[in-house]
């Protein structure tokens, strides 16, 4: 089967996931939205992974994962931190950084 | 353009001397300072150091000064009168004798070299300025006894002197240029000697001012020089002056921004406006200055190129113009006055008018001018510090309506002033009679009705002269006593001290016998003639010299018929009649025929306004500009600091759109 | 192992290339469709849920691509530990609070959509265009001996460096979630007996509140027992001592707003 | 002699110096004002040895020196200097002496007497002198000496540098030490239009220096086109054939650069809020030396490099010359603050050396670099002076000053001969450098130079205006009586200053076969030479026209 399908497919899906980081205001659900982006991102570099024949693209999708993983926990505690003090998980009530 | 590397210009200038080959009619030729000549440059130096040590030496000099400054003076005439008397003794084709004392500014091709000429020419110049400057040093430690900055003001003649020497004695035009704006210093420093009254100030502003758009004349000239033959040494330009080599157009260029420097340093229509303003100056000062020395330099300038100005017919055609009109426009202005020096000033004005006649006329009268000046320098230095020696005793008042009588109380003043102002009306035999007679003569002699014209000038001038010099002798000497020795403005006249009426005899010897000296058997003149061409040739008359002699003594005795008719047997009014009583030619000349307010509406107004408008034009448009684009770059960034929401997915979208933007191009590129 | 024989069983099953593209064309919609739920679901659980879905459908992929290592390190890390933190924090934050899908930034919707189909555009149609010929060459050779090993080679001599700053990066970020999900305590540790103290000062109900939908009774032994009356408040002469003063709604069940409500 | 590194050293003393003056705690100020004049004493010392140990009739640059730096662009360290260089590193090593004695008490304000005279002596503002006198206090002396020295250190390196790339650098960081002095140490009370002044000349200078740094990176592209290997070394550079229309890019953005630092019409409006608000010492190093940067930047860099260029833009530029001659002396006529007075005196002289410059010729460009060394002294004098009176008197403005020869002579008498050389009155050194300019100019551009002939009028006229109006008539203010003349420190200070007036006016040939070598090949390597005289004089040299 030709492997440019996953690309294709990995690239509708980071799409969806920016699209959805824009669209949602609630801090979790665009966190989910960036761990999809993150996902098509591991996707391709699978695939390129099956393409060039090196087992290079896997291991970096290795790090992905692990820093993705790394990124929830301090993402999931920044927001926990926000909801308590702010009572809100909308991201656009976290406004105060500008001009 | 024609060019010349210029690597192939030497190095050392005065290795290679510059050579100028062309057949000259009067070839100049300057001998190398040797013997006596080798201590020229003293004649520059000794004032000049006179000058630092005083204003240097400060407090200390205080009590000596003025003395080290008139020993200096002294000196240098000393030194003048032996390389005047070791010039007498050489032959008279070889009395040029230049010193080289270092090259001053050498680039390349232009080299100028800081030099002294002495020759026939500068020797007599040189003699007026330290012998007159002497004399004047003298009288200035009585006039000036009481004045607590008199030490400064003896350091200001002494750098005047040096100043004028200089110009006289440069052996290029660049040198003189130097003593030419050294001495609009001096004269701008000794002008404004009284500096805390603003009307002093003012005037040496005005003088120095007037005399820079002269020097502008002169630098230009200077620099037309360079342009043509790329020197501004004597030798080499007159060289190519009277080789014809120079175009007739570059030559009157030259010549006429000449006359233009000449004009602003001798006060010659149109600069002359600021003469008369300069009297504010102490008393010596207008006799050194403004009378004897450095108005006169223009005629300095003007017979010293007389290379050039023979050459060009239209030039000298100017210079007699000019010469003519500032007769009349001194002489009318001269009458309206009531202030004793500012008379003398307008006559000076109209006594270098002849000069510039005589000199404009072109070998015919270059030696005449000359003649003129030195005896012009005797009489009317003479009459300066006559004059000052009467302001000095009626307690500095220059109104002459407030003289009267002075002659008994003053009989020394009274007896030199007399006799130079016999000189100056043209008395026979004294000086005047001669050297005017002879410019007046030389006029008609030009021929055709431009001679007639200048002639007429002249003879007018020459009548009009004897009626306002009559006209101040009587007001100041004779007549009613018009002050009072009791009351809130009494007055003691007294005769002078004789430390001042001490220098005004000599003057007035010199008035009276210097022009017979003169024109004894054309003594200046063929003593010139090397530097300046021989005289006319005799025997092309437009009219008998006797008869003409004779009609200008008819003139100028009417001149003093009128003044006496006027002043001596009608009683004189202590205050000068308002000017709707008097005729509109006198309230123009009373006005300066209208020069100031002409200078002021045409060049001091919009020169104002337009210094108004610029400084207004630069806050608002130069650097309204600047601040413009800064405000525009400010309020820009305001708005797109608004772009700033805060909301995280603003920020997102417009990163996707970056995105979107980068894989674009990058697909055009790729594509593409 | 088991693990073993799951991993080349998987391996068999991919190889087939009928297989591959059956499964991928039945997943790939699947996996979009979640994607899209996720995005659109009003609810925050529901998105999870459906992101699982993705991440499910994602290992499949890995593992029909020669990947089976990061197929299982998918499902087990995804979407077993991080899938269940994301839920786990959802539950803190609030399960029920639906988010409201009216968009409050003018433009931004519009914008995200435009720019979204953009970017896509531009991702798939040059994708398509340059490497629709591409032949993959296959992970046969380097994964020969198998994939965790081949993996495990690698990560321990060309990656060990990164390998170590990824793994120190991962305890940094346990520390600084602890340090950011920490309350400093005002005050000092507070005993058992200092807590009943206030619990009892405060005048409160000193036991424990009842549950949802418990209809609490003064009678009920699990509910606040009467107190001396703290006011003299006539209005209530039924249900005298039930509550501390001031306390007028405390008659009613707790919860009971909901229980009136249906 | 000349193996060893005059210019390196003269480059490295200052900085040394400026990190030990730094070191100095402030209640020790004497002390690092000591270290500071006696630093910058032996700085001109040295430089002074290098200007005899230079050789005028070599060809290139002398002293040179050439380290690598940033290998992978082709950056060196390399320093030279010739004839151009040599004489304003000269200038600028013994203003700097001069700034340093005359700064003696302003940052701290005078010695607690000679403050009480000052304040019984001050304006009716005497009120405001007194919080004024704690601002100033709080102004660190040794941080003030400290950025002279870098400044000084930026000065000769800016001069020194044979690199094109180096030269950007010093071109820059000269502006920091600048920027601080304004803006820190400059007028006490009025500390909006401080800042405004000191951000307006670092934004002035920021841009022009970006536009040369763009230029010099299309110099770095085009020498790699051409030689295969970038490099920003000047003498190769040199060599370079580049074609018109690039050159005439490049030489616009050097152009825009030198214009905007010298500075000339219209890129002057920084030049007066700078100089009015500085501190008199910087003000005199502004003016006297970095914007010399400018000017010494068109002859150095934009002809030798563009020759072609800078002969099609140079009637725009001479135009530019000329207005700015008479724009400048106008506005000097119009101001009534000093020291604004001053700098826009300044913009109508750099107008004459601008001329001078693009009048291509020997004489031209030898009177451009005399006319930069005379300007400094010249205005450094004038603003010397300028300083001295506010200092005296508290005030900038022109009206609150009248009749002050009467009290102070000796001033007076120095602001005289500051004023003088300024109108460039021949015996003083800049009538030189003005003739020569003119003079230049005249032999290829007659219209021009005779109108810029006329501006002299203009220069004696708002001399001797501000003279008649801040020195003569009637004494302005009754506590004007108080003030006194100059005292010892001030005399030392202007007195170096006024003898070389006098001194390179009378005798400038040392200076001119300094300068003229370098000018002339400068010239003749751009392919301009001098027109020769319409007649020739010397029949040896020419056929002859008669």
């Amino acid at each position: 089967m030709n492997p440019a399908n996953y690309l294709i497919l990995s690239a509708l899906l980071f799409t969806i996931g920016a699209v959805g980081v824009l669209l949602r205001r609630n801090a979790i659900v665009v966190f989910m939205c960036v761990e999809l982006m993150l996902n098509a991102a591991n996707l391709t570099l699978v695939t390129f992974s099956r393409i060039n024949g090196t087992l290079d693209g896997q291991i970096i999708a290795f790090f992905v994962m692990v820093v993705a993983a790394a990124e929830v926990v301090i993402g999931l505690a920044v927001i926990l931190t926000i909801f308590r003090t702010r009572r809100s998980a909308s991201v656009d009530d976290v406004n105060l950084l500008k001009y | 353009m024609s060019t010349v590397p210029m690597s192939r210009v030497p190095t050392h200038p005065a290795a290679v001397p510059m050579v100028t080959r062309y057949a000259m009619p009067h070839e100049p030729h300057y001998a190398s300072a040797t013997g006596i000549f080798s201590v020229m440059w003293l004649l520059l130096v000794l004032p000049l150091a006179g000058a630092a040590i005083l204003l240097l030496g400060g407090r200390r000099t205080n009590r000596w000064g003025h003395l080290l400054a008139t020993a200096a003076a002294a000196t240098s005439f000393v030194v003048a009168l032996l390389l005047f008397f070791a010039l007498l003794g050489r032959s008279g084709d070889d009395r040029a004798v230049s010193q080289h004392l270092f090259s001053w500014i050498p680039v390349n091709s232009f080299q100028v070299d800081a030099g002294l000429l002495f020759d026939q020419l500068s020797a007599l110049f040189v003699l007026l300025i330290t012998g007159v400057g002497t004399l004047i040093h003298v009288y200035s430690i009585g006039y000036m006894a009481h004045d607590p900055a008199r030490r400064k003001f003896f350091a200001y003649m002494n750098l005047f002197l040096a100043s004028m020497l200089l110009l006289v004695l440069g052996d290029n035009f660049l040198v003189l240029y130097a003593g030419w704006e050294l001495v609009g210093l001096s004269s701008y420093l000794l002008i404004k000697f009284w500096e805390d009254r603003p009307a002093a100030a003012t005037a040496a502003n005005k003088a120095f001012y007037m005399n820079r758009v002269g020097d502008v004349g002169l630098a230009l000239a200077v620099m037309f020089m360079f342009a043509t033959v790329g020197s501004t040494n004597f030798d080499t330009v007159f060289g190519a002056a009277a080789a014809g080599v120079i175009g007739y157009g570059t030559l009157t260029a030259i010549a006429l921004l000449l006359l233009l420097g000449a004009c602003g340093k001798s006060g010659q229509f149109p600069l002359q406006a600021w003469l008369p303003d300069a009297m504010e100056g102490p008393t010596p000062i207008s006799a050194l200055i403004h009378a004897a020395t450095m108005v006169t330099a223009g005629v300095y300038l003007i017979a010293r190129a007389n290379p050039i100005f023979t050459e060009t017919q239209a030039a000298r055609t100017v210079v007699v113009i000019i010469g003519a009109g500032t007769i009349l426009i001194g002489c009318v202005i001269g009458c309206a006055y009531d202030d004793i020096k500012k008379v003398l000033a307008y006559s000076t004005v109209s006594q270098i008018g002849y000069m510039f006649l005589a000199v404009g006329l072109g070998p015919a009268g270059y030696a005449l001018g000359i003649m003129h000046l030195l005896a012009h320098g005797f009489f009317k230095a003479g009459l300066f510090l006559g004059a000052g020696s009467v302001i000095h005793a009626m307690n500095d008042e220059q109104d002459m309506r407030k003289y009267g009588a002075l002659w008994r109380l003053m009989p020394v003043t009274w007896a030199t002033f007399g006799i130079c102002y016999l000189a100056i009306i043209g008395f026979p035999p004294l000086s005047g009679f001669f050297t005017k007679d002879k410019i007046i003569e030389a006029a008609f002699d030009k021929g055709g009705t431009s001679g007639y014209l200048l002639g007429s000038a002249a003879l007018l001038g020459a009548g009009i002269t004897a009626f306002y010099m009559t006209r101040l002798f009587l007001m100041t000497f004779h007549g009613e006593r018009r002050w009072s020795d009791k009351g809130p403005r009494a007055v003691h006249p007294h005769e002078s001290p004789r430390v001042m009426t001490g220098p005004m005899i000599p003057l007035a010897i010199g008035a009276a016998v210097a022009g017979g000296l003169f024109v004894l058997g054309g003594s200046v003149q063929n003593w010139l003639a090397p530097v300046v061409g021989e005289s006319a040739e005799e025997g092309v008359h437009t009219m008998s010299p006797v008869v003409l002699t004779a009609l200008t003594l008819l003139v100028a005795a009417g001149g003093f018929a009128g003044a006496y008719l006027r002043y001596q047997l009608r009683p004189v009014e202590a205050v000068a009649p308002p000017d709707a009583e008097v005729g509109l030619v006198t309230v123009a000349a009373r006005h300066d025929l209208y020069a100031n307010t002409f200078n002021e509406a045409v060049f001091m107004r919009p020169g104002q306004y337009a210094t108004r408008f610029l400084v207004w034009l630069d806050t608002v448009g130069v650097d309204g500009a600047v601040r413009g684009s800064a405000a525009a770059v400010g309020g820009l960034s305001g708005r797109l600091r608004r772009t700033q929401t805060g909301f995280v997915r603003s920020y997102a979208l417009s990163m996707l759109g970056g995105a979107v933007l980068v894989v674009g191009a990058l697909y055009l590129v790729k594509v593409g | 192992m088991n693990a073993a024989i799951l991993v080349q069983a998987a391996g068999e099953f991919t190889r087939t290339s009928g297989g591959e593209a059956a499964t991928f064309w039945v997943l790939a919609p699947v996996a979009v469709l979640a994607a899209l739920g996720m995005v659109l679901a009003r609810s925050a659980v529901h998105g999870a849920l459906l992101l699982v879905v993705n991440l499910f459908c994602l290992a499949v992929f890995y593992l029909l691509q020669d990947a089976p290592f990061l197929g299982f390190v998918q499902i087990i890390v995804y979407t077993g530990a991080i899938m269940v933190l994301f839920l786990f924090v959802l539950m803190l934050v609030g399960v029920d609070s639906a988010d409201s899908l009216v968009e409050t930034l003018r433009g931004q919707r519009m914008a995200a959509i435009v720019l979204g189909a953009g970017f896509a555009g531009l991702l798939v149609f040059p994708i398509g265009g340059v490497i629709s010929g591409t032949k993959a060459a296959g992970l046969a050779a380097a994964n020969n001996g198998g994939n965790i090993q081949a993996i495990a080679r690698l990560l321990f001599t060309d990656y060990v460096f990164a390998f170590e700053i990824v793994s120190a990066l991962l305890i940094i970020a346990a520390v600084g979630a602890m340090i950011l999900a920490h309350r400093e305590r005002a005050g000092g540790k507070i005993t058992q007996k200092e807590m009943l103290r206030r619990r009892f000062a405060a005048g409160g109900p000193v036991t424990p509140v009842p549950g949802p939908g418990v209809y609490a009774r003064p009678q009920a032994a699990d509910v606040t027992p009467a107190l001396p009356p703290a006011s003299d408040d006539p209005g209530h002469p039924g249900d005298s001592g039930d509550s501390a003063g001031g306390d007028a709604d405390s008659p009613h069940p707790v919860g009971a707003g909901k229980g009136a409500a249906r | 002699m000349n193996s060893f590194p005059w210019l390196t050293t003269l480059l490295v003393i200052p900085v040394v110096a400026a990190v030990v003056v730094l070191a100095v705690p402030r209640r020790f100020a004497t002390l690092a004002k000591q270290i500071t004049l006696v630093v910058t004493l032996v700085e001109f010392g040295l430089a002074l040895l290098a200007t005899i140990a230079y050789e005028p009739s070599r060809a290139g640059f002398q002293f040179a020196q050439k380290y690598s730096w940033i290998r992978q662009f082709g950056v060196s360290y390399s320093v030279g200097a010739d004839g151009i260089s040599l004489v304003l590193i000269l200038l600028a090593t013994l203003l700097v002496p001069v700034v340093v004695l005359a700064s003696w008490d302003e940052v701290t304000g005078p010695a607690p007497a000679a403050a009480a005279r000052a304040a019984r002596a001050a304006d009716p503002g005497g009120a405001a002198a007194g919080p004024a006198a704690g601002v100033v206090s709080r102004r660190s002396v040794p941080a003030f000496f400290a950025l002279l020295l870098v400044l000084e250190a930026g000065m000769v390196g800016v001069f020194a540098a044979t690199d094109v790339f180096l030269f950007y650098v010093f071109f820059e960081a000269m502006l920091i030490p600048m920027y601080f002095l304004i803006g820190s140490y400059g007028a006490v009370k009025e500390q909006a239009q401080r800042s405004y002044a000191a951000v307006k000349f670092l934004l002035y200078s920021l841009f022009g220096g970006l536009l040369m740094l763009a230029a010099v990176i299309g110099l770095y592209v085009v020498s790699a086109d051409q030689l295969g290997t970038g490099t920003f070394d000047f003498a190769t550079l040199r060599q370079l054939d580049i074609t018109p229309g690039v050159q005439k890019l490049l030489f616009l953005g050097f152009f825009i650069a030198f214009a905007i630092k010298a500075p000339l019409f219209p890129f002057h409006t920084w030049l007066p809020d700078a100089g009015a608000q500085s501190p008199t010492g910087g003000a005199i190093l502004l003016v006297g030396v970095l914007d010399k940067v400018g000017t010494f930047g068109l002859i150095r860099y934009c002809i030798p490099l563009f020759p072609k260029a800078s002969s099609y833009f140079a009637p725009m530029v001479l135009a530019l010359a000329v207005i700015g001659i008479f724009y400048g002396a106008l506005l000097a006529i119009g101001q009534r603050d000093m020291k604004r007075l001053v700098a826009y005196t300044s913009l109508a002289h750099f107008g004459f050396i601008a001329m001078g410059t693009f009048a291509l010729t020997s004489q031209g460009g030898t009177g451009a670099v005399l006319y930069m060394v005379n300007h400094g002294l010249s205005t450094g004098l004038l603003f010397l002076v300028v300083g001295f009176l506010v200092a005296r008197r508290g005030s900038r403005d022109v009206s609150a000053y009248g009749g002050m020869a009467r009290v102070t002579p000796v001033l007076a008498g120095v602001f005289l001969i500051a004023g003088l050389s300024s109108l460039a009155l021949p015996g003083l050194n800049s009538f030189v450098s003005e003739f020569l300019v003119l003079v230049g100019t005249f032999t290829r551009y007659r219209a021009l130079a005779i109108v810029a002939t006329c501006g002299i009028v203009l220069a004696a006229v708002y001399i001797l205006y501000l003279y008649q109006r801040t020195m003569t008539g009637p004494l302005v203010g009754e506590q004007a009586r108080g003030v006194l003349d100059l005292s010892l420190r001030e005399k030392i200070v202007v007195a170096p200053v006024v003898v070389l007036i006098i001194a390179l006016g009378v005798y400038p040939k040392p200076l001119i076969n300094i300068i003229r070598p370098t000018v002339t090949a400068t010239f003749e390597d751009a392919g301009h030479t001098d027109p020769a005289p319409t007649i020739p004089v010397n029949a040896s040299q020419a056929g002859g026209h008669s």
